[in-house]
């Protein structure tokens, strides 16, 4: 896979200031085209590895290179989803999804026009002007997955996208992620904390170890996706097989 | 036409029935072209700052310590009236000075005229007071007395008719020397002074004649006050203190003939020397006043 | 959260009742009376009526208002264009941080007798007693407005390639407005105290003319309406402005 | 949160160059001269150190603290108390709220001069006026204390079957802790202004006799040395107690 | 089963004072020394069902008996395990375990003999003097857990206890709640939005439609529990049937 490999992580590794080492030696490649995972225990760096790919942090060792060029700030290639969503409070949601534009300089009449058709493929239609207060949680989500897509980057880097959403309105977000990807074509690097969230959408999947992370295991859960049902892919003998796996292996990190 | 002067006038007092004959005389000095700007300041030691940083031209007051100490040449010239308090004690407690002797008394502030009256008293009756509070303003020393709140204090001539108004039997004055000491007079810098020569003479020349007149005759300040309408405003009860104020001023000497001069500055420097205002031996007159102005203004009202 | 609403809604009735309550004492202890000077609400509300009717509170008010809204305005664009350079330049924080700490606690109305000593009698003095009350906290709160603003945010801004400068217009200063806004509340609430001691401090003009001229001729009624007066306009605006500012600026649309 | 304790660290170095500057300033200002009563900083140091050596300094806080710190008792059982009442119960609360909003918000610096009318000069007046200006803060505190009370919490107790009395004792009071002491630092610096306030519009005693003693007889750099003095024992004092305060009550156990 | 149920709920209804009818017409009853669960949509009212049973929110209709008595207020047998932990955040592990025994009026000695031994129970052994807020979610979850079961009251009642922590320390706890309650034999009602930990640890679901919430359905999972590993349960047939036929269910509730 290294070929078409995008984003390349060589080596990085990362001490914070107050001596905390958060990562080490990591090395990594993520195809182009495809769901990638980070998966490990509390603290152990998924954070902190994925905003280094995305420029947010420098690293205090090795490099990333995303698309031939290495790495040394934020990218338009690279379009980033955050855990806490990271929305204006005093702007509506038309607004918010077209904030990556606005600060790209676009005209006000073209970007509304892009990001009123990204907010209708998340499914927020008929809340453009609504506030993010007035959403759910799992709506405040979907105007941050939009305002990521808005940018049209190749690369989505999703950090713990459904973690504050309840159990079911997350299988409903998982559903609706993949139905986009089939539509996009977009390389996504997906932070999470769930196996079963882990093993049911990615191609491939990056155990890390405890703090300093480092990577511990690469699983690629080879699972037919092709007209399955959701509902049948959970019941799958790879995928039970890919859960179990991880979990025998993360069971000896927790506590 | 004539040129009009401005003068600015710093007064540390809230205008009232005892600025009668400075307004009177403003009035006056306004007909020959001098305007005088009178601006009430919160006290004293506000408006003779006015006057060391040059926001105001003239000042009234006794500040003899701040014009020993500020480097500015500031000097008196011209005595506008004299002091004028009465030692005043609660009878249930105190009947003469001697009652006094080891007891707390209240004055007005520190290093100002009431303590320095009350000082001297001691020493010539031979007491020495347990303590001396300071309580700024006559009015609010007469409201404390009142209520009990001291009970041997020193007032002026309003406030101790007030209190022996509005409770006869309860308080004794106690009998006073002669002081001839400034309560208030009026100082500038020696700049102003030489600069605005014929404005001051002509602002002096009036404070002399409206003194003259209320010692001839305590009820003109009455019809003038009528007559050019000042202090409007003032509430019935006041208006009835007007006159007895004034004559009672008058029967104590407090407004001189002769805006004080020579006698007024020496009596000053031995009055606030031993009040302790003033520091050091063989003070000159000419260090804290210019008689100059005083002595043309009454060249011409002879 | 919500036991507010509960509160402000049946407000009314016992909002009447609670300062009712405090009338009805100050009115027995004037007729008592605990003090040949102390008034009782009555004479009190009547001298109010008074002195507003013939003008002389409205004129002083005039009169009053003048050096606490230029000194406001002079916070509102110095204050707060020092407290957001503190946020954004370490520099300058690094400069002035200390001191403001000191000055946010200090009881800068003690400074107010020294002001004639430099700048005068005149409303330039005024004008300073109000800046040097309020500035403290209005550049406190502009700067903790810039310094607070959700980390999350800002990365959010860099990720989409945001500038720095793109960065303050469109993240930081919006951030900031409730905190800083709710600084010129508190910078309000400290410029009445500030005007009102300078008056009676300074020179006696307004307010502080009324409430010395009133008491050196023994109105006491009148004395006190005006000051009450004050008391009560000052707490109104402010708490107004509050109530406005909970408006513009709901918890909602803060962020965190 | 985690730019705090940097500044924190380096802030020995950066607070004497912060006030370096002040002081050069004011030197600088002092020598052009601004003012003839203006003195230059190492004047009023000076000044300082002759007031403090002679013992007038001193001696003159023992008399002003006095009024401060009674005060400041005074409030610290009767202001918590009520603030207590007033969160524990529903009729105190409606009965006083409105009226302590209000009180909050005033420039209660200006009911100092009514104090003499009621109370005359002496020491209760001028514990009044501290009492006055701090009582409001103080209360409210207190109230908010007991207010914001994690429903959770209560909920807690009362499912182990606490009795009433329990919850007030063992959950209530101690969450509310954090907040009143707060109250009681911020009526302390509300305390400091109505005592220096009170001490130059009442009677001159202590410090405000120092200051208008040395005003009257022009000794500026004395003066000034006192206001300078205590500005900053107030800034230090408070300054002192919020550290202290975030040692007690470091927000990890305040809950939330 | 209704012989030996613990907990009848018999029509409760509950409307909040700013209108919101939360339930509606609940009949509910649970069974002695077994795990129930409430499952269904956010804010359907399962959090409100369970204070009514616990005695902390009066319903507006109906009525709970438990043990055979009404209820109208919290009682001994009943001990309440919070979402939010409810520890007292200045007391340390020790006091707040033993602050149920504390309210009762036991003697120090002996609340503290008691609290230990649940202090390490829950594995918290060696914690007894840290304070809350220097541990970790989980590790204040268990404190929650020790200080219910300290009061030895006969049925637990139980708010999303493990919302709160990562799913791998979630996994871990759900095994260890299941092995605690195979020892102390309490009858447990569990709020829960995940499907599969409702499954896992369940011997009665109760769904709830959304609000005003009812009861929509009462499956009971045979999973079988004896000797088999956890692992395996997850494998299991019954399971994962159970766990897609709730599945099918809430999917339509979910916007
Ligand atoms: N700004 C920072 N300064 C110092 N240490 C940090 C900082 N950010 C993170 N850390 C530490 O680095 C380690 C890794 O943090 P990171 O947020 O990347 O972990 P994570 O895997 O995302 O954890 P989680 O699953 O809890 O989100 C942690 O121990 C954390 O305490
Ligand atoms: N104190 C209250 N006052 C008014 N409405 C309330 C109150 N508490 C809860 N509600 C409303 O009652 C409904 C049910 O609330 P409840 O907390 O029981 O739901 P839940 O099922 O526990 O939700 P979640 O899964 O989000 O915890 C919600 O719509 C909520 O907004
Ligand atoms: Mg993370
Ligand atoms: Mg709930």
């Amino acid at each position: 896979m290294p070929a078409d490999a995008i984003v390349q992580v060589r080596g990085v590794g990362k001490s914070y200031d107050g001596g905390v080492e958060a990562l080490r030696e990591v090395n990594l490649e993520l195809p182009t085209g495809r769901l990638s995972t980070l998966l490990g225990p509390s603290g152990c760096g998924k954070t902190t590895l994925l905003k280094i790919i995305a420029g947010l942090i420098a690293p205090t060792g090795g490099e990333v290179w995303v698309k031939g060029k290495k790495v040394e700030g934020p990218g338009p290639e690279r379009a980033f989803v955050f855990q806490d969503f990271a929305l204006l409070p005093w702007a509506n949601v038309l607004r918010n999804v077209a904030f990556g534009l606005e600060l790209r300089g676009l005209a006000w009449e073209e970007r509304a026009k892009i990001a009123r058709d990204y907010i209708g493929r998340v499914g927020l239609k008929g809340f453009e002007a609504s506030y993010p207060h007035q959403l759910s949680g799992g709506m405040r989500q979907r105007v941050g997955l939009a305002r990521a897509l808005a940018v049209d980057a190749d690369i989505l880097l999703m950090d713990e996208p459904f973690s504050s959403v309840d159990e079911q309105t997350r299988r409903k977000f998982q559903e609706d992620l993949l139905a986009l990807l089939q539509v996009e074509r977009k390389t996504v690097i997906f932070v999470t904390h769930s196996i079963e969230e882990a093993a049911y959408l990615s191609d491939q999947i990056v155990l890390l170890s405890p703090r300093p992370g480092t990577v511990s295991r690469i699983i690629r859960p080879d699972i037919e996706r092709g007209g399955t049902s959701p509902d049948e892919i959970r019941r799958d003998k790879n995928y039970l097989d890919v859960v179990d796996e991880i979990w025998q292996i993360l069971k000896r990190y927790v506590d | 036409a004539q040129q009009r002067t401005k003068i600015r006038y710093a007064l540390g007092d809230v205008v009232s029935i005892d600025e009668l004959p400075l307004l009177i005389a403003a009035e006056r000095a306004k007909a020959r072209g001098v305007d005088v700007e009178i601006t009430a300041f919160k006290s004293e030691d506000v408006a003779t700052q006015a006057v060391i940083n040059g926001q105001a031209d003239i000042g009234q007051g006794t500040p003899y310590a701040a014009l020993q100490k500020v480097g500015a040449p500031i000097r008196f010239f011209y005595q506008l009236s004299a002091l004028l308090f009465f030692p005043i004690v609660n009878k249930e407690f105190y009947k003469s000075w001697k009652d006094l002797d080891g007891q707390e008394i209240a004055v007005h502030t520190r290093g100002s005229g009431t303590e320095a009256i009350m000082n001297l008293a001691a020493k010539e009756h031979k007491i020495k007071y347990k303590n001396v509070s300071y309580v700024p303003g006559s009015q609010v020393r007469a409201l404390a007395l009142l209520k009990g709140n001291i009970k041997a204090t020193i007032l002026d001539a309003s406030n101790k008719n007030m209190v022996m108004k509005e409770q006869p039997d309860k308080f004794l004055i106690l009998p006073l020397g002669n002081v001839k000491a400034s309560d208030e007079a009026l100082f500038a810098t020696r700049e102003f002074l030489d600069k605005k020569q014929a404005g001051v003479r002509i602002f002096l020349e009036e404070l002399t004649k409206v003194n003259r007149a209320i010692n001839a005759n305590p009820n003109w300040v009455l019809e003038e006050r009528k007559k050019l309408g000042l202090l409007k405003d003032l509430p019935a009860k006041l208006e009835g203190e007007i006159l007895p104020f004034y004559r009672e001023a008058v029967q104590n000497g407090v407004f001189p003939n002769d805006g004080g001069g020579d006698s007024a500055a020496k009596n000053d420097l031995e009055f606030f020397r031993l009040s302790g205002a003033l520091k050091g031996e063989n003070l000159k007159v000419e260090d804290f006043w210019h008689l100059a102005p005083l002595k043309a203004a009454l060249a011409n009202v002879k | 959260m919500n036991r507010k609403e509960p509160i402000l809604k049946r407000s009314l009735v016992w909002q009447l009742i609670s300062f009712a309550l405090f009338f009805g004492l100050w009115e027995l202890a004037g007729r008592w009376p605990v003090s040949l000077a102390f008034p009782s609400f009555s004479k009190t509300f009547l001298a109010l009526v008074r002195i507003t009717a013939d003008g002389s509170l409205p004129k002083a008010y005039l009169v009053t208002l003048q050096p606490l809204l230029i000194g406001i305005a002079l916070c509102g664009i110095a204050g707060i264009g020092f407290g957001i350079g503190m946020g954004l330049s370490r520099a300058i924080e690094w400069a002035s941080l200390p001191l403001f700490i000191i000055l946010q606690a200090a009881p800068m109305a003690a400074i107010i007798p020294l002001i004639t000593y430099i700048y005068g009698i005149g409303l330039t003095a005024k004008v300073l007693a109000v800046v040097f009350l309020a500035a403290p906290v209005v550049v406190m709160n502009s700067y903790k407005g810039i310094r607070n603003t959700n980390p999350s945010l800002i990365q959010m801004c860099r990720s989409f390639l945001g500038t720095r400068r793109q960065e303050v217009i469109k993240i930081i200063l919006p951030h900031a407005g409730a905190l800083i806004f709710a600084g010129l509340r508190l910078g309000l609430a400290m410029g009445f105290i500030g005007v009102v001691i300078a008056e009676l401090l300074i020179t006696p003009t307004g307010i502080g003319d009324l409430i010395t001229y009133h008491s050196s001729v023994a109105d006491y009624p009148e004395m006190f309406a005006t000051i009450v007066s004050i008391i009560v306009i000052a707490a109104l605006a402010i708490h107004g402005l509050e109530r406005l500012e909970q408006k513009i600026f709901p918890p909602e649309i803060r962020g965190s």
